[in-house]
């Protein structure tokens, strides 16, 4: 509370005119509120560079940003930082009294939680590296699942042949599981620390992989549908076999 | 905590005392060796992998004996893991190129140890506080931020999806779909009838269907259909059928009761 | 008091046994925070009958609601009563915030998300051709959209008879889309893999590889001044056209 006190209007802020001599105290303050009114209006995380956009000139946004954060931090709403930008959430320890009937979150099936937590671990990555770690193929499907939550997203081209097309994941996974960064990824500092998300197997040898049944080797033609109709699998006239 | 995945031991398919072999519970080769390794209650940087190796071959072995059908990778990787106790248990050749059996065997247990490091932590990651069901957003937001210029929203997962289902439909719909042809029975009935009013004589079936078919491919629908409206319009008295022997050919002429034009204008209108 | 115990760890048990009337300053927090929470959270103004069910037994709603009333009355956000109600609204002298934003972000149609993305892989792509893959006539409107939202352009003018115009994605299409040149698109094979394409993909279906956003293509002429007059989308003298 005594924290609290020290921003609250009125209260004359000596340690503030010494830092930022320049900017006027009243002025600061005043940039505290809009910064807080912004992002509390706002259901979705708000981005520090649009804050600032609307800030008066010459305010310390990230400054600002950090104050609120701490002025909050006790309270039963908290600011909290996400990637590069800000959002007011209830505090986790209230969950009990939040919840409601309607709440939904997603269920994953333990596949798709397998795929988002490599992906998360180990982005960039590509979905045979993801194959490579789990050991199975990746159903159709499960990548689709995750991206269309808007927790995962195609993040580019690795610049290896084929530029398979890499695999990572969204501010607003961050925010779904209350991570301000990659970083804070649970005991990722751990798992880095024992190897485990070089990616690489140490020793030149590798066990076997799954057959990509997606991909076709080196003397391979693709199968065309009038093979599958030659062959009887798929009735003539292309009609979906299911 | 507990990792997700020894909550679901129990449902798995490997009890060591009944032996209730049930390979659908394993998401793989992979899975099963870790599920293997861990029954060996070591730590995973200190299992014995030939033990571990000769405990897949066991379990595929038994799989295979009481023949459940097993997929290739389990396969393939029992091909190997022999190959990997062949290598651990013959002392390495000096002029032998290729890795030795240890460095085989660390590259498995690397795996191992990545693959439960990751279950691990998705377990870590989904009890997190998650939002919308421990930690919440504003209930009555005010405004909706816009921070793009283009004052469109739309994700690359949008763009992507609605390109790959409309190539796909389109791709789909472009294959020209051939009607085959069947004919029904009241199809065959009205053909025969068009055909009877005018035949004295003895005529084979062959002959009339002929006309009447497009394809060759419709030869044996319009001579089964055609044959079980005649036997019906025998019984009517409505034509006389006529056949030598077995699989000679099928004469027809008019018979008694012929089809007069009142009753064909009905049918023909019957039919649409 | 025991139950309010629960949710409060470290809080030595002999003050329960203090009867309501001196409510312990530590519990008067935590029925703070809890109202905070709640009047967060919910999407109506939340009943002050409502917010005493949540608290510890004994809590003085009412005097907890005009603390936080106090407390919020200078920041950014108020605390406000409507009826016996409580809701959070944002400082009336700072609507101007909240208010600016008027231009609403409004999602792209179906058929705007299917014209982008024939421009985006096929460009330079004349309007025939997109309909051609649409398999339906695409309205003006549609393309309009796309060129106000500033990712499509007119690329250039084909050189085949009637002359017809290309189009081609913008720099801004790359940055919305978080792209970093167009051959980042995903091919055949990646959309197969995400589940984005069914397994079975017909064999006629074949994706480019789209060219350079700046190149022109060897068949394609530069757009000029007067091509847009002509095209009715300037007007003449090179005033702006909006």
């Amino acid at each position: 509370m005594a924290e609290a006190q020290k921003y609250l209007p009125g209260v004359p802020d000596e340690e503030d005119e010494i830092e930022a001599a320049s900017f006027d105290p009243r002025l600061e303050q005043e940039a505290e509120r809009i910064a807080e009114a912004l992002v509390f209006a706002s259901a979705q995380p708000v981005s520090e560079a649009y804050i600032e956009s609307r800030l008066p000139r010459g305010a310390d946004v990230h400054g600002i940003m950090l104050r609120l954060k701490a002025l909050y931090a006790a309270r039963g709403v908290n600011l909290v930082q996400v990637a590069d930008h800000w959002a007011f959430r209830t505090a986790a320890d209230l969950s009990f009294v939040v919840q409601t009937d309607e709440q939904e979150v997603r269920k994953l099936s333990r596949a798709a939680l397998e795929v988002l937590s490599i992906i998360a671990y180990h982005q960039p990555v590509t979905r045979a590296e993801i194959e490579d770690i789990r050991g199975v193929q990746t159903s159709k499907g499960t990548l689709d699942v995750l991206m269309e939550a808007g927790w995962v997203r195609f993040r580019g081209r690795r610049r290896t042949p084929g530029r398979p097309v890499t695999f990572g994941t969204t501010r607003d996974f961050l925010d779904h599981f209350g991570l301000e960064e990659l970083r804070d990824l649970p005991g990722i500092e751990e798992l880095k620390g024992a190897g485990l998300l070089s990616g690489r197997v140490p020793s030149n040898l590798n066990i076997p992989v799954p057959t990509g049944d997606d991909e076709l080797a080196e003397n391979e033609d693709p199968i065309t549908q009038l093979d599958l109709e030659e062959l009887g699998l798929l009735t003539p006239k292309g009609e979906e076999a299911d | 905590m507990e990792p997700l995945w020894q909550d679901e031991t129990a449902e798995r398919g490997l009890h060591e005392e009944a032996l209730v072999v049930d390979i659908a519970g394993f998401e793989g080769p992979l899975d099963l060796l870790l599920h293997l390794a861990r029954s060996q209650r070591v730590d995973l940087s200190r299992i014995s992998v030939l033990a571990l190796a000769e405990q897949y071959i066991a379990f595929i072995e038994r799989a295979r004996s009481i023949r459940i059908e097993l997929a290739a990778d389990y396969l393939v990787m029992a091909a190997w893991l022999a190959y990997l106790k062949s290598r651990l248990l013959i002392p390495q050749q000096a002029k032998d190129e290729g890795p030795s059996g240890e460095e085989m065997a660390s590259a498995l247990a690397f795996r191992l140890k990545r693959l439960e490091a990751m279950r691990e932590a998705a377990t870590r990651l989904i009890n997190r506080n998650r939002l919308g069901r421990d930690v919440f957003v504003r209930g009555a937001p005010e405004h909706i931020v816009t921070e793009r210029k283009s004052g469109f929203d739309a994700s690359l997962y949008d763009l992507l999806s609605a390109y790959a289902s409309l190539r796909q439909r389109q791709a789909v719909t472009q294959v020209t779909i051939e009607k085959r042809h069947v004919w029904s029975l009241s199809d065959a009935r009205l053909i025969l009838a068009r055909m009877i009013g005018d035949l004295d004589d003895w005529t084979a079936l062959d002959h009339f269907l002929v006309r009447y078919m497009a394809t060759p491919k419709e030869r044996a629908t319009a001579i089964a259909s055609s044959f079980a409206a005649s036997l019906e319009m025998v019984r009517e008295g409505r034509l006389e059928i006529r056949q030598e022997e077995a699989f000679a050919p099928i004469y027809l002429r008019r018979g008694p009761n012929p089809i007069d034009a009142e009753t064909l204008a009905e049918m023909e209108a019957a039919r649409g």
